[in-house]
């Protein structure tokens, strides 16, 4: 088991005939994923990597049965393309693209709620389960199958903790980057509550940065709801107020977003927060042993 | 983005919000001229992009033409909180009878905008909140339906405002909210939003920050730029594509992603060093831009060391050595570096680094550790 | 038993201090109906007919517990106030204003849907609950209580069919007026499907007229799902197409809301359709017999 | 209310859909000046608000400005269903390739927004919908998303159009949404939408109708109406806020609410009559309106009959029996008239008529029944 996807997961890529898309279509393809169909208006009928591409979704969805969808297309088009998922019934939709306005999000996200889409990103480096299904551009490389449901808000921050927990010898359930967007889908009280009823997954970890109150929520709910153990990580603790670190999402604004205020909540909730990265995976080989 | 108090005065004028009479000046003398032309007693206001102007003494009242010349003086060269006024705003005096506060800001946690108003206005929000969050009144605006009048109102009678100045207030909200709407705002924020003594509202300060990912549709907010309030480095990383806040630590970051830059400067500080700089050079990034971080990086004085921390995925170790080389062919340097490559083409990279005298490390707290020894000359 | 509107229901008047909203606040409060607040913006603090008068809903419904609203603002003002009556808590607001835009109405009817709240109208005279509460217009002098639920799309052909039924001693449980307008509220569906729950009601009295396709799809729920007898009425057999007859809603286009069309839906359906208003009031008695 | 087919294409032009070139003539010497100017092949189009103008011989095609001229001059004047043609369009001839049709709609049933595409443009849609249903394509607009591009172009795709021209098509859809939506349109088509031989998508023909309740915040579309176009009856029932629609019959209904109104001529023919016309006096109307109402009805020479049916909520028996008398008072008429009054002050209403020499009924059974046997003078 796993959580979001897997061996039955038919992926379609939207932007599949761009530059970034057609790169990691290739590298998901060699990972194993099963990308059954591309999207890109005005190039149907052609093949990228060996896999069709269609002018809409729609069409796209009917002739392959895809499932789930992995955008790479630039940031004005991005809002659209999620809808274009959403709306043809795709029930997850994951978006790697960078630098989507906020308030276009609003209404994608109200949307997809609506639907019961779920939605990964933006700003994301998508998801991975090790030895199944890769979707997004976490590399195949530094995962193995295993025990340890990985939730995030940055991307190589992530391979890091992946990398530290591989080293030794900890495998993972499911990764998922759900990436550094102000407004964004599925947050860590979602991924968490899928990690829960996954039988795989025995530890958790839970990466957060600074910006938002999305991890004082996370402590709540893994307080109240959350049975196996999790590991967090706050990354920002030396990043000044008012600034912009990176990620749209990573800033501390009007009093809330603080690094010092989410470590507390953690504290206050149980959850062992980690000093760095690589402390992660010994608090992780900790429990296990 | 942030746009200086007078810009987004301007900005909310054009939305029907009532804004007192007034205009920039760089000068005294044209402080003067725009004091005579309105006539009244005025403010003098330092035109920074950054809070407290009030204490540190950047506004300032004159009852006539020659005081607002003395005043903008006072104010224009002055240094606040490290950035040097260039500008004043001279604006009518309000006759103030109360002050109120209206905010549009995006709610993360419930993925909407929401209003916020109060009857404490002038004073920092975040006070107001913290010691009395009932004086906050809050309305939550549906996508689907916008900011509905009702809601308006709801603030304005929650706020206790005098039921003669509800419909002004409807008109001045909801130019604030489409204000927010159209330009891509994060905040937008009259403070005070000023009720005169024959009855009218004024908004007497305003602010406006705009998501950085929405400028591309608003080339007449990306016009408002004042690069001479903006830091030299953050410009010129502006420029080349970069992602970087300038610090004031010792040690310099250059490191993909930005959760794993800050995770950087979080590891420096645990092991006794300080960042210099948050930098994150991006997915990918190829030598030509990798060279332009390091050169931003070594231009700031107080880099005593530089840490690498480069975890390959898409970005490639080999590119990024190459970068690296690339400046130092150019710089003469006797700062320390420290490279930690992991991941995509890292052998490579570490063997065209070989040469370089720089000090590898193999995990991120090993490359920390050695930075900040390296920073206190204990290594190299 | 009834629907909707009952002795608990706890009403609110919006646009009370208006003269039709003052006019029909005294003649509901003469009827029995509990109107326990009135709305105007800016007269908070008044009273009109003894009922206290708010400047917001959510002040009236937190110092009143009302339960139901409803609306004699003008056109240009009633979208705003149906939204403020159902964002704080309404559920149930009546429309009687005419003339509400039709595009205005889009989003509010899916924003009352996506809350739950019923909304009644617009463009029509309410609801009564013979006996118990009037909400609107309806002539309280012409119902009786009784058997008979009636739901209509019209005003006035409304009260001679009730006046009919009265006249022969066959009583009504609730009286639905559901408005003339393009998009509006409860439909047909919807309240065939309260009467059918109803205990009180016996048999149901449906009233429709040309344009749209609403009598249509009511002849196929009541088909499958009603299983109470239902008479039916189609207005405007002699409308010509193109023409709107007094209600926006009232227009034959698009090939589509011929009386013939209704009436021919209604006999596939097994629901007898009666030639003239006062034979619907034959067919009830004999259905009684 | 309906506008023409050149302030449909004007408007649409506003919202960047391409149109031809061209421009209205009222006279033979205008629409040679128009082709003149054009210097093209022109089509000639009769500008009526009613459909079956091209079967009816109001289009037709010019090859010169001399045969625009004689062109008009035969259609200038023309009676088509009733509507005399007070002016032409004079356009372009387009080089038609292929005709689609494009059309947004009000879907009442689903309380929203649709587009409908179709490769079949040219003739009605409703004769596709019947006979090809398949060939036509909807889209569902979300009221929280509005159009967007994907769904523009799942219509063009689904057209089966051609590649080259997804990207204008999708322009054009968005066009047409805009104008539908920023104008309170019940309708807006274009039928056809022509590919030209050059590859062009050009509105050869548009159509809007604009739902009356929404015309209050749009004067310029009020402007637009054309009453010269109105039955006289029709202008005179608008400006005295009666609801009114001409028919064929004899018998002259004046009722209170629209469904009683409909249900009150439906009886009539029942009975055998035909009703003359649809009148709504609307609720709680007042004498002076009761007295416009039955001006307007009598002014018709083929009323033989008048029925009044009342049903007395808010409008009141005695206010309409005023207003019946005060009409009669300055018109001589020999026409009978039923009055049928039930409801509030019904009674005073009958008694003032008492010696107005009214036929009474009971039911409205009994007073259709009285009205068509007057009609026919068998009462009286």
């Amino acid at each position: 088991m796993s959580i979001l996807v897997d061996k039955n997961t038919r992926l379609l890529v939207q932007g599949i005939t761009g530059r970034e898309g057609e790169f990691h279509t290739r590298q998901m393809i060699e990972y194993g994923t099963n990308v059954v169909a591309g999207v890109t208006p005005g190039r149907g009928g052609q093949e990228v990597a060996g896999v069709p591409v269609f002018d809409t979704v729609a069409e796209a969805v009917e002739k392959t049965g895809a499932n789930a969808s992995v955008i790479f297309v630039p940031a004005r088009f991005a809002p659209d393309a999620i809808l274009e998922s959403a709306a043809s019934g795709i029930p997850l939709v994951v978006c790697i693209t960078e630098g989507i306005p906020a308030l276009d999000m609003i209404n994608v996200v109200t949307y997809l709620d609506e639907k019961g889409t779920y939605l990964v990103g933006p700003n994301c480096p998508g998801l991975i389960t090790p030895g199944e299904c890769k979707v997004g551009i976490i590399p195949g490389n530094i995962v193995m199958p295993g025990p340890v449901g990985i939730v995030s808000r940055s991307g190589t921050l992530t391979y890091e903790v992946i990398w530290a927990l591989t080293a030794r010898g900890i495998g993972q359930s499911t990764c998922v980057g759900i990436g550094g967007d102000p407004v964004n889908g599925l947050r860590f009280i979602e991924v968490l509550e899928l990690f829960e009823k996954d039988p795989q997954t025995e530890q958790i970890v839970l990466i957060g940065e600074i910006g938002g109150t999305a991890e004082e929520r996370a402590a709540e709910y893994i307080k109240a709801n959350i049975s196996k153990p999790v590991v967090a990580f706050v990354a920002g603790q030396t990043a000044p107020p008012g600034k912009r670190m990176g990620h749209a999402g990573a800033i501390i604004s009007g009093g809330e977003g603080r690094a010092e205020d989410k470590i507390a909540a953690f504290e206050a909730a149980g959850v062992p927060v980690a000093e760095h990265p690589e402390q992660i995976a010994d608090i992780i080989a900790e429990m296990r042993s | 983005m942030n746009i200086h108090e007078y810009q987004a005065k301007r900005l909310f004028a054009r939305y029907d919000i009532p804004i007192p009479g007034g205009d920039v000046a760089t000068t005294p003398q044209e402080a003067r001229q725009i004091a005579e032309k309105l006539g009244v007693p005025v403010v003098v206001k330092a035109q920074v992009l950054v809070g407290g102007r009030g204490k540190a003494g950047g506004i300032k009242l004159a009852r006539n033409p020659d005081e607002a010349a003395a005043r903008a003086e006072e104010i224009l060269g002055m240094d606040i909180k490290g950035l040097t006024v260039e500008k004043v705003l001279v604006d009518e005096a309000a006759d103030i009878q109360d002050e109120l506060y209206l905010g549009v800001v995006l709610d993360r946690g419930n993925k909407r905008v929401i209003l916020m108003g109060s009857s404490e206005g002038g004073v920092d929000i975040e006070e107001v909140a913290a010691t009395s969050p009932e004086k906050i009144v809050r309305v939550t605006v549906e996508p689907l339906l916008g900011l509905r009048e009702f809601q308006a109102r709801q603030l304005a009678y929650g706020m206790g405002l005098d039921k003669g100045l509800v419909r002004q207030f409807v008109g001045i909200a909801q130019g604030l909210y489409r204000a927010f709407m159209e330009n891509d705002a994060s905040l937008a924020e009259i403070n005070p939003l000023v009720v005169t003594g024959d009855g009218r509202l004024l908004a007497v300060d305003g602010k406006m920050n705009i998501d950085d990912s929405g400028l591309f549709r608003h080339p007449e907010i990306e016009a408002m730029r004042d690069t001479a309030e903006e830091d030299e480095s953050e410009r010129l990383a502006r420029e080349a594509g970069l992602s970087y806040v300038d610090l004031d630590g010792e040690i310099g970051c250059m490191v993909n992603g930005a959760g794993l830059a800050m995770a950087t400067m979080d590891i420096v500080k645990l092991y006794g060093g300080a960042p210099a700089n948050f930098l994150d050079i991006g997915g990918g990034a190829k030598a030509d831009k990798v060279a332009a971080a390091l050169r931003i990086i070594l231009s700031d004085p107080r880099v005593k060391a530089v840490l690498f921390n480069i975890f390959g995925g898409i970005t490639r170790g080999d590119e990024v050595a190459r970068g690296i080389l690339e400046a130092l062919s150019e710089i003469q340097t006797d700062v320390p570096m420290v490279v930690r490559l992991v991941g995509t083409r890292a052998e490579e990279g570490r063997q065209l680094l070989a040469d370089a005298k720089m000090i590898t490390a193999e995990s991120l707290s090993d490359a920390a550790q050695k930075a900040v020894a390296a920073a206190r000359g204990q290594l190299a």
